[in-house]
């Protein structure tokens, strides 16, 4: 059996209390272990950061939707061409990077899970072929739920039973890991061409609320003990002034009982875009205050950044109104992707400028909710990639959250809009190494509920990541040392094996996929089948028998059971 | 010269489609693309009867065919499925894009007088030959 | 100016990939050195010396310095890729991507030049004597920035898609283009002599790119609106600089001509001009 | 035994309930089919590729699989095209194999849709999955696109006379306009001809946006088409609740190429300033749509991928297979599920028989006539399973329902047979 001692390295493992204590991480048959025999492989951490491998909560890496990004645009491949190396293959980087790539930087970052973060059930092969193509790192994705016929019509008919059986079965046969909501009733508007406009407004054809999606859903998802909340992608995203109807938003979930041990009952993504004061983006101005008191006050919800980072980047969400927007405003190539009874996508280019006011505002954002949120507990880096930028600058933000002089040196090079529209140059908090680790393993693999990551205790996962920076004797004026340490990770060891030395690829396991085996009680089942199954013969331009996932999409998989289900 | 000036056409039938699923070697198919199709006043200003083939040529090639008459073809515009014998006719030129123009090509269409359809394996042998 | 003379030898149809043949690249080496230069041949990497042959005087800045190509570079693709000073002669045809990205220097290709010749220009001259492929100055698929600077002039004619999302800089074609001269131009200043190709201007913005067909236009889009017809001004300087300091000599020929002005592309909302040569008008 | 829910492997519709019935290992019949479907399914026993063969004469796949290795690693310049008509593990082995020598990768799409995908590299596409158009529309275009003839089943499964959920009175509840040069048998049942000069749907298409967005235009007629017809016929594209253009290669392969694409991609585009309005590309292979999406999310590109330098670069009209066999650039080729010698044009055609080419064929084909070493495969969604994306990019699982002949391995296989030879003589 493989065996591997990490020696030396000063260990953050917050999830087990371990604050920078020098001590040796011992792994074993992939997991942590408490004893290896002598003559297990070594690595030598003397002055380095330990970490559990880190874990994305929120990224686009697989699917039709990314791949249309792909597709579009060669341009922002030809500034970043990958060569075949001795382990790798050849591929494409910077905001839409190729499969193969998307493994290998992650993986240089010592970052060894990540989850996609909108399936559309349909195309759900699709994802999973992409996941497969995705090496070393382990995966997820979170089926789009928020706009499906079946939810829109069993929220109709308030029944929330088919609906729990529903969702149960969605996550089953597109083998997916979460509840993942875009825009609720907006992009089933959008399939006539219009939106919703907040939490109140009307979704046609049903006469229901985004707030009643949301909270059926909300719901339904802690009755079947699923390990993460709703993922949740909010109404008028990138809309001034919709700060309020985040707030407004995170409140319908307050009520909602959480599933056992969590706390939590909803995740709010890529927040900045959905934290805007103002009213138009000629005044946009931060809310990241009145959300940061909303989150600082109410235990049961958790965010993510969606950290813009300047320059030229693929925009791709769920929400094709906004996509439709983005266009308009831009006059940039647009694509539009309508999927049947379910959920659509919108893909556009965009330039993060430094120097236009709103840009800076944004980036300004981000930053300033992760250091109002006081629990760090519940609140996770993200770009949102590749929406406010590429995820190979984790960084660069990692730099901005624990230095303010890197913060500061950036703001000094952008619009004046940040300083005088954000309370950031106020703001002196930096993370510690362990509030960064929080934010960006051990609290988004809490939050994900994946018992065997983002941490280093017995029986964890053998994922780590060793950083070559000297905690303890670490200033925030040298973070240029600091970005480059998480860039090229010293090491990164996958299930015990060692996958990046120096930053480079030494090796590319298959990563594997987890799933969520949802149950409800098997009368509930059948009953829900029936209904359901007329239906989708009528509207589905697919035969049910062809529509769930087979295992051969699945190389390797780690299925976690809610509901009762076995895994 | 007894010819007439069209715009050429390609494009998918259905019989092409069966034909070639039974095989590129087998009649269904090859009756299916070695013909061309014109409206029936072209074909009788050609003076076109029986199993007298044609001529297609165009600035780039020719290729002796079967013919058939298509109603709904208006006059000036002939049709020929696509196929090794429609392709002796088509430029490999893409102007930069990779895709060759298989559709609205000057075309001239003349009786063939005396000429014979070329079999499957002739064309295959006439690309083989001219690499000298 | 300090001339090295580079000889192609010895390769077949399968392309050589040599944007190391510029001043940048060689100023201040060795001939040695240059020889030793890498250069792709299909799927190996080769010295330059492979296939071809060096000498001559090595200048020590990139200013300074000629690079004459004395034979067939018709399968030599990349001869002046991104360079920023000095100059390049090719005395016969030149292969796909001539001067693709160049900033700064001339280039002078005596035969004819392969496509993307001059794509994503951004500064320099390139002159081609004979005739240029598609997609001259153009921008490469996906981009909307085509040339953004500098000038390319074409003694013969030119392909489809010309000067393809242009933003800025000069072109001028003295014999016929293609279809879709300046699609998508969004600034920028393309002159025709001799017939402008069909679908000129398509999609274009504007933002000030004109298209001036001097030697009249077989047709203008239907979403191209006629508005006057003049004689302007600034044509009559532009025609003195191509005349005077470009070596267009007819230039001087179409001093005070009138000019039917279109505008579009309508369908798009667009403001680019097609100045069509009274006497070549549709 | 009777199989349900059938994939069908011919065209870009992937009909996926057809019922085929096996007996003793052959088929025997199929329901639901179309006559191209019916065809592929009771005729994939016939003409077959017997052995594999190199210069002609029989071989043992081994000696085949070695003669391959050897052009391959020898070329200076290989060609791997095809892909379109075969699984998406294929697909991925041929990427593979692409990088590994050193090639240029390109499938059928560069003389199909490529210039579609251009299109949306300049100006981005409106579409959605075929369901929606069926639960949804209520004008359906068909431009220079002929299902009747291409796509049979098309207008009965997703479009013209479908049931949707807004739409149940199907046919009824649909206006079907058809733009193209020449009466077909789907302008037939349309509701409304418009007849296009040939190479003048460019044209056309910018009149239309023009007008939708209110700009008077003075031509009397474009493309042949008069001016009160184009005004008319972009009112009824505003005043739709839900309308798709469902465009073919009568715009890809005319004049304009992709900038007809271009065009109507824009004129789509304006119509969502009024209403809902979507564009959906005819895609004619059953998997040319998978082989764009292993290619791009493996690559980064779709189509005419250059491997020479390690990484994968992109140009159509450079990499694109026409070209570099017109131009002589290509040293070797190897093509699975396509037939060059009879789809390319003949200068492209002759540049292929000038080259030792390697072909994997399930039938005889001009192609595999001019090959040096033919290797028999497997027929995906028959005889060998795996995933295919329909023409809107939703995947579907093939099954396979008989057993190949014996000796006879899939794409897949015979390509990683290959790249395993390739691979051990590079380690030497």
């Amino acid at each position: 059996m493989k065996e591997l001692a990490i020696r030396n390295g000063y260990v953050f493992d917050p999830l087990n209390g371990v604050d920078g204590e020098k001590m040796d991480i011992l792994l074993s048959g992939g997991r942590v272990v408490e004893k290896v025999k002598r003559g297990a492989e070594e690595i030598d951490a003397s002055g380095m950061a330990v970490m559990p491998g880190g874990v994305d909560l929120h990224s686009h890496i697989a699917g039709s939707k990314i791949n249309i990004g792909r597709l579009m645009r060669p341009e922002d491949h030809r500034r970043d061409q990958v060569p075949k190396g001795r382990v790798t293959r050849s591929g494409v980087g910077y905001s839409c990077p190729s499969t193969f790539v998307t493994g290998y930087r992650y993986a240089q970052m010592g970052y060894t899970t990540v989850m996609e973060a909108a399936m559309p059930p349909i195309t759900a092969r699709h994802v999973h072929e992409e996941l497969a193509d995705t090496p070393i790192i382990d995966k997820g994705a979170f089926t789009l739920m928020g706009n499906n016929y079946f939810t829109l019509k069993y929220v109709r008919d308030g029944d929330m039973e088919k609906l729990k059986a529903f969702v149960a079965w969605l996550l089953r046969a597109t083998r997916g890991y979460a509840v993942k909501i875009v825009n609720p009733g907006g992009v089933e508007n959008w399939k006539w061409g219009r939106n919703v406009h907040g939490l109140d407004g009307n979704v046609e054809d049903y006469g229901i609320t985004p707030r009643q999606i949301i909270s059926s859903l909300a719901r339904v998802n802690e009755e079947l003990g699923l390990p993460h909340t709703i993922h949740l992608h909010c109404n008028n995203l990138g809309v001034p002034g919709n700060y309020q109807t985040t707030i407004d938003t995170m409140d319908v979930a307050k009520t909602i009982k959480p599933r056992d041990e969590r706390k939590t009952t909803i995740h709010v993504v890529h927040c900045q875009f959905n934290a805007l004061a103002g009213n138009n983006w000629m005044n946009v101005r931060s809310g990241a205050p009145k959300i940061a008191r909303y989150v600082n006050g109410n235990p049961h919800v958790t965010l993510d950044l969606g950290q813009v980072i300047f320059g030229d980047t693929t925009t791709m969400t769920g929400d094709g109104p906004w996509q439709f927007n983005l266009w308009n405003m831009t006059g940039n190539k647009w694509v539009n992707s309508d999927v049947e009874m379910e959920a659509g996508a919108g893909v556009v280019p965009y330039t993060f400028k430094p120097n236009n006011p709103a840009n800076s505002v944004q980036w300004g954002i981000g930053i300033e909710l992760a250091l109002l949120v006081k629990d760090p507990w519940r609140v996770y880096m993200t770009t949102d990639h590749p929406n406010g930028g590429p995820f190979t600058h984790y960084p660069e933000v990692i730099a901005w959250l624990m230095s303010r002089k890197a913060r500061t040196d950036a703001m000094n090079a952008m619009n004046k809009a940040v300083m005088k529209r954000t309370g950031l140059i106020d703001n002196y908090r930096e993370y510690t190494f362990s509030e960064m680790a929080i934010a960006t393993r051990a609290g988004t693999a809490r939050a994900l509920g994946l018992e065997g990551k983002g941490h280093l205790g017995q029986g964890a996962d053998a994922d780590a990541a060793v950083y070559r920076v000297n905690p303890t004797q670490w200033r925030p004026s040298q973070y240029k040392e600091l970005e480059k340490a998480f860039s090229r990770a010293a090491y990164t060891v996958k299930a015990g094996e060692v996958v990046v030395k120096d930053g480079e690829v030494v090796a590319t396991p298959t990563g594997a996929t987890h799933w969520v085996n949802a149950k409800v009680p098997e009368d509930l089942e059948k009953e829900f089948i029936k209904d359901f199954e007329a239906d989708f013969r009528k509207y589905y331009s697919v035969s049910l028998r062809n529509y769930p996932v087979e295992d051969a999409y699945l190389p390797a998989q780690r299925v976690h059971a809610a509901g009762g289900a076995s895994p | 010269m007894n010819g007439i000036e069209v715009t050429l056409i390609s494009g998918r039938t259905a019989r092409q489609g069966i034909g070639l699923e039974e095989g590129k070697t087998s009649q269904g198919y090859i009756k299916s693309v070695n013909e061309v199709s014109l409206c029936p006043e072209d074909a009788a200003s050609l003076g076109l009867s029986g199993d007298e083939p044609v001529t297609v040529a165009t600035e780039h090639g020719s290729v002796v065919a079967h013919w058939r008459v298509d109603k709904g073809l208006a006059r000036g515009t002939a049709f020929f499925p696509y196929g090794p014998w429609a392709n002796q006719v088509y430029a490999s030129s893409t102007d930069g894009t990779g895709m060759p123009q298989f559709k609205g090509i000057r075309a001239t269409l003349s009786p063939a007088a005396g000429g014979k359809v070329p079999s499957l394996q002739e064309i295959v042998e006439s690309m083989r030959r001219a690499e000298h | 100016m300090d001339k090295l003379v580079l000889t192609p030898r010895g390769f077949s149809r399968v392309p050589l990939e040599a944007e190391v043949i510029t001043p940048d690249a060689f100023a201040g080496k060795s001939v040695k050195e240059i020889r030793a230069l890498r250069v792709h041949y299909g799927n190996r990497e080769v010295e330059m010396s492979e296939y071809i042959h060096v000498q001559g005087k090595v200048a020590d800045a990139p200013v300074d310095q000629l690079i004459v190509v004395d034979g067939d570079a018709r399968h030599i693709k990349y001869i002046g890729r991104g360079m920023t000073a000095g100059r390049i002669v090719v005395q016969g045809d030149a292969g796909m991507h001539t001067g693709s990205q160049m900033s700064g220097g001339d280039i002078t290709v005596a035969g004819d030049a392969g496509d993307w010749t001059g794509a994503e220009m951004r500064g320099g001259l390139l002159r081609v004597l004979g005739d240029a492929g598609n997609l001259l100055g153009a921008a490469y698929r996906g981009s909307s920035e085509g040339m953004t600077g500098g000038c390319i002039i074409v003694n013969g004619s030119a392909g489809s898609e010309v000067g393809s999302f242009m933003r800025r800089g000069m072109m001028v074609v003295e014999g016929a283009t293609g279809p879709f001269t300046g699609v998508h131009m969004n600034g920028g200043e393309i002159f025709v002599f001799g017939p402008l190709g069909r679908r000129a201007g398509a999609q274009a913005k504007g933002n000030g790119g004109f298209i001036a067909a001097l030697g009249g236009a077989r047709e203008v889009l239907p979403t191209y609106v006629y508005e006057a017809t003049y004689a302007p001004g600034f044509m009559t300087l532009y025609m003195r600089q191509l005349a005077e300091n470009l070596g267009v000599k007819h230039a001087a020929r179409y001093i005070g001509e009138p000019l039917r002005r279109y505008r579009g592309d309508m369908a798009i909302g667009g403001s680019a001009e097609i100045l069509v040569a009274e006497k070549g008008a549709p | 035994m009777k199989h349900e829910d059938v994939v069908c492997p011919f065209c870009g519709c992937l009909c996926d309930d057809l019922e085929v019935t096996v007996e003793d290992g052959h088929i025997v019949g199929v329901k639901n089919a179309c006559g191209i479907s019916r065809s592929k399914f009771m005729s994939h026993g016939l003409n077959r590729v017997s052995a594999p063969t190199v210069e002609g004469k029989e071989a043992s796949l081994e000696e085949a699989v070695r003669e391959s290795v050897g052009i391959l690693s020898g070329a200076r310049r290989p060609l791997v095209y095809g892909l379109s008509s075969t699984e998406c593990g294929a697909i991925s082995k041929a990427v593979e194999l692409a990088e590994a020598t050193g090639g240029v990768l390109d499938n059928t799409s560069s003389v199909c849709h490529g210039p579609t995908i251009l299109a949306l590299q300049q100006v981005g596409e409106s579409k959605a999955t075929l369901g929606e158009i069926r639960n949804r529309a209520d004008l359906i275009i068909f431009w220079g696109s002929n299902p009747t003839e291409a796509h049979l089943r098309h207008i009965t499964r997703y479009s013209g006379t479908a049931k949707g959920m807004y739409v149940p009175e199907g046919r009824k509840g649909r206006r079907i306009i058809v733009v193209d040069v020449r009466e077909t048998g789907t302008s037939k049942m349309a509701d409304q001809f418009i007849k296009v000069e040939p190479n003048g749907d460019f044209e056309l298409l910018e009149a239309l946006r023009a007008t939708v967005r209110g700009v008077a235009l003075r031509a009397e007629a474009v493309a042949g088409v008069p001016m009160d017809q184009v005004r008319a016929l972009a009112e009824v594209m505003k005043g739709a609740r839900f309308g798709v253009v469902f465009f073919g290669l009568g715009l890809t392969q005319s004049e304009g190429r992709h900038m007809n694409i271009d065009a109507a991609v824009g004129l789509v585009a304006e119509l969502n300033r009024h209403t809902k309005f979507l564009l959906t590309p005819m895609r004619g292979h059953y998997n040319v749509a998978g082989a764009n999406a292993v290619t791009t999310w493996q690559t980064g590109y779709p189509y005419a991928v250059d491997f020479s330098r390690g990484y994968p670069r992109y140009n159509p009209g450079e990499y694109t297979s026409v070209d570099m066999l017109a131009r002589g650039e290509a040293d070797a080729a190897l093509v699975l599920a396509s037939d060059p010698a009879s789809t390319f044009p003949v200068d492209a055609a002759r540049g292929l028989a000038k080259i030792p080419v390697i072909t994997l064929e399930q039938k005889i084909t001009p192609t595999s006539m001019l090959s040096r070493v033919v290797i028999p495969v497997a027929t995906a969604g028959i005889e060998a399973e795996g995933t295919a994306y329909r023409m809107d990019g939703v995947p579907i699982r093939l099954r396979k329902l008989v057993e190949p002949t014996e000796g006879v391995h899939s794409d897949e296989e015979v390509l990683g047979m290959i790249l395993e030879g390739l691979k051990g003589g590079a380690e030497k």
